[in-house]
């Protein structure tokens, strides 16, 4: 069934029990995005330590592919580089965009690559972006809030 | 009134897209009309017909096309007019509802101070808490340009306005009540006598939003004693890009143009320019002729088989559809739980599944429903939902149709293990 | 560049229209595509295949139908822009060339004061002496609603603008500039350069109504540099009831809405609502979808054959038409008398005898002209005529057509003795 | 050909040599009337004497149709008493939205029969009512000023 290749298990189950749901109390930027044809919404904080994404959290509401979605990326995030975060969002955005043709790299993706089947709905791809977007948003105002304090300082 | 007088399936044979097959070969199950109806053929052709034969621009041509295309336009809007039981000269073809509304709300703020329907502070415009976006919006930005204060009617725990506040609600500071006449969201159908009595008694005037309710059952705008009434043209069998906007002549006659061009005036000068009389005065530009000409078929198709019986049509389906979905444990439905005062439109949130995700799984079934907040997102909030699924039915649907929903919702549940 | 290298004849046969009599049995003779233009097979099939295969709304559906709808309508979208060499991004769609500058005109009026399209007293908005009412009101309008002066650049016996003054009309206080690109009555095209330089120099914004001109000639909105642009499917072989406007995108994304209703929000409570990104946050409600799709059709159409030969073809078929008219005595061409800088729009009187005189002697000859003041009426006080008769000329037109006309006029001399 | 139908010879005649065209000095009321479509204008005074349609002058532009209107209508309605007046103005609008299956009645209508032909064009219509309907805005108004005056005097 069709159907199947867009609910995978693994998103079924990040879906029951979603990883760093919960906002956290120490963060450097928090964000609140919506999707306005639908009306799911997320508020999501990222901790930023130097170039390195220590914390992500956020809290929302949601299908289960954008809960799942969001669910998986922040395991994957916490821990990165900015810069290696940010190469994983662009192959995950890249996996969406792909209409069913791609399965998505495995080494990069991980457990991401489960939403590669989303690609192949196009009312679905937003959802499985929400929280995707929301952790680009928040990670560069956090980067941007750092360099202005760095400046203030000198 | 609860048998219905025509046979669906035959209806059907007369919408072309019922041949063409979904996901893996799958009949169209189609409970989305609430968005947008599918189309009879003689809509089709009515259209075609009218590029094919008299294709030419309306108002300005002394030549055999221009004539007969003015003729056919004028036609169309003879049609509508009788449809709603109004003069003709009191029809103005818009691009949709939403044109529609946002026609009164610009046209109201550009009166001049002091004149008829010019607002100012202190003034008020009312709502309900249960209006689609279209019929919400134009108003809070008119109210926001004017300085004016926007109050509503709210929900009870039923799906229904609370009336019984009418008097704080509608007061001496009321200019413009703009109400549905029949939730896109929960079905209601608002008891518009008592709101139009006070409306009037205050001197106000009553905007009806008509969208889910003209294309479902027999209007008269007369009887009905509203000041305007607006209504999309693709949700009631007709083509995409017409609405219709009726008003009552005095009134329309006193308003300032909003769109301004082409065809809606009388004279112009380089700095200035007067006003031609209503209806051209609203409809600037060469107008979405082919579009007038394919709502009139469809209204025409409509009135054929009679809006008495479109309404029983519906009501039965939703009626079925009602004491099935109860039985099953984990639905609920949002708004009323009877045939009561409410059209076929059924709204439900399923336990622990978002709308989303019922509407993805029915779609794997063939079958068509909205999903969301339904462009009424503040009554969303109301209701403390995230938004629902929504399957609305139209004269093309079955029996059949309505087994499908119910057996679907049972596999989205086994589906999500819930 | 002034060969023709399509055969209209053979064009001829894609246009359903020409299969019917007029008048008697005539062939028709259609000279009016300046007013509305005649649809190709390909165009009604587009759209009635839209209605009998995918016809859901957009924006808003987790189903089969409401996806493919979607990728219609942005399809779509992407055709447009591609026509004029712009981003799908920058492309909305309206109802018609006039809601195309309306929502310029009410977007700048809803501007929060001080912001950067707001306009207040002793700004100025220019235009010229030969607009379109719909380029022409809509500004009217929105100077009266702001305190902005109105100035223009004058028309000069030789149907050209005159652009010597152009220093002392746009101004430090322009802050925009509406101008059409060809003259709907005198055919004459624009010298832009000059204008979009001088206007860009001090700050101003360029609207360029294109509703004669892109469907006749190549456009590259990058090259022209113009800020908005606007145009009216129905002249471009396309549907009535659609119209395009084209923006740069950090200016549209920098504006507030004209419409508001469904789609076309980011989140809604009861007071108050914030925008969709752009393009969204200018459709509000359902679109007219069908529509969007028949124009895209009619563009590919268009870029099938290649802009330049249309415009080639139109240009033989003018020069031929000046040669010939000029050879008869009374007749005056009003505006450029040769090819040069014009387009296939031919306006003339006949000494003694009423442009709706001569029309209806015409159209007794199958021939399709438009009479009157074409919606241009500055422009004929100006030119001190009650009103002239036009000829246009499309894709479908051939040198037989020409012909007809020349003789066609001859015989409203004869029939009238002058 | 149909085209003689709609341009018959007194309409040409008229059309030639307009009667009453320049506007008279005394009038009880002017109106200035215009037709949007084709910017066809026309400036009409009417002076009344008690109940009856002294003169009635005119100027203006437009086509043959409407020139020709005006001045058969003005040869008509000279002399007569308002009531005829209005009565011989239903008529003619009657027969203008006829659709070409009314000849006019010549008794009431005299020469302003050689306009029925107009009725099958209904582009033309308007043309043909512009003077008719002039005549009847500046009667009325001349009433009204009359009715108005006498109020003052008593
Ligand atoms: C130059 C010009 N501008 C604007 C318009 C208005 O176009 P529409 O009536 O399709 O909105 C027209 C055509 O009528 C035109 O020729
Ligand atoms: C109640 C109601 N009002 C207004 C609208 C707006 O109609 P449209 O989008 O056709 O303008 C709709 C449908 O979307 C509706 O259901």
């Amino acid at each position: 069934m069709e159907l199947d290749s867009l609910y995978q298990e693994v998103i079924l189950d990040h879906y029951k029990k979603p990883a760093h749901k919960g906002l956290a109390t120490n963060f450097s930027a928090q964000v609140h995005h919506v999707n306005p044809s639908c009306g799911d919404e997320i508020t999501l904080n990222v901790a930023l330590e130097g170039e390195t994404v220590k914390d992500v959290s956020w809290d929302g509401v949601g299908c289960s592919i954008s809960q799942a979605s969001t669910s998986i990326m922040t395991e994957l995030m916490i821990g990165k580089s900015v810069t290696e975060a940010f190469l994983i969002l662009e192959n995950f955005t890249a996996l969406m965009q792909s209409k069913g043709t791609q399965k998505g790299d495995e080494d990069i993706l991980e457990d991401a690559v489960a939403l590669a089947g989303v690609s192949k709905f196009p009312a679905r791809i937003k959802c499985a972006l929400l929280g995707w977007m929301a952790f680009r948003d928040a990670t560069a105002q956090g980067l941007i809030q750092k360099a202005t304090e760095t400046k203030g300082e000198e | 009134m609860n048998q219905p007088i025509f046979d669906a399936e035959v209806i059907k044979r007369d919408f072309p897209i019922f041949d063409r097959k979904v996901r893996g070969g799958l009949p169209l199950i189609f409970l989305d009309s609430g968005a947008t109806s599918q189309k009879p053929r003689s809509v089709l052709d009515a259209e075609r017909h009218f590029y094919e034969f008299t294709n030419a621009a309306v108002n300005r041509g002394s030549y055999l096309l221009a004539e007969e295309a003015n003729e056919a336009y004028e036609d169309a809007r003879a049609t509508v007019a009788e449809f709603l039981k109004a003069d003709a000269s009191e029809i103005i073809f818009t691009k949709s509802a939403t044109e529609s509304l946002n026609l009164l709300a610009y046209s109201f703020g550009n009166a001049e101070p002091g004149s008829n329907f010019a607002l100012k502070p202190g003034d008020s415009i009312v709502v309900s808490e249960m209006e689609h976006h279209a019929n919400l919006i134009p108003w809070q930005q008119l109210a926001k340009r004017t300085g004016a204060t926007l109050s509503w009617f709210a929900l009870k725990q039923d799906g229904r306005l609370d009336l019984d506040s009418i008097d704080q609600v509608i007061t001496d500071r009321t200019k413009i009540v703009a109400i549905t006449q029949q939730s896109n969201v929960l079905g209601t159908i608002v008891p518009l006598e008592a709101i139009v009595k006070r409306a009037h008694e205050v001197g106000a005037i009553v905007v009806l939003d008509a969208c889910q309710s003209a294309p479902h059952f027999a209007i008269d705008v007369k009887k009905l004693d509203v000041d305007f009434l607006a209504f999309s043209g693709h949700k009631a069998l007709g083509p995409t890009g017409i609405g219709v906007l009726w008003g009552k002549f005095e009134l329309l006659n006193q308003m300032v143009p909003f769109l301004t061009g082409g065809s809606m005036i009388e004279s112009v000068t380089m700095t200035d320019a007067t006003w031609a009389p209503v209806p051209r005065r609203f409809e600037a530009g060469v107008p979405n002729m082919a579009q007038a000409v394919g709502l009139a078929a469809a209204l025409k198709y409509l009135t054929n088989i009679g809006m008495d019986s479109v309404h029983s049509h519906e009501m039965a389906l939703t009626k079925s559809a009602l004491l099935q979905i109860a039985e099953i444990p984990g639905i609920k439905v949002i708004g009323p739980q009877d045939t009561d005062s409410r059209g076929g439109v059924i709204s439900f949130t399923v336990d622990q599944v978002h709308p989303h995700d019922v509407g993805q799984v029915l779609d794997q079934y063939g079958i068509a429903v909205r999903t969301g907040h339904h462009c009424a997102w503040p009554l969303m909030r109301k209701l403390n939902v995230v938004g629902t699924t929504r399957a609305s039915f139209y004269i093309y649907n079955t029996e059949a149709d309505v087994s499908a929903l119910v057996d679907g919702i049972r596999q989205v549940q086994k589906y999500f293990k819930v």
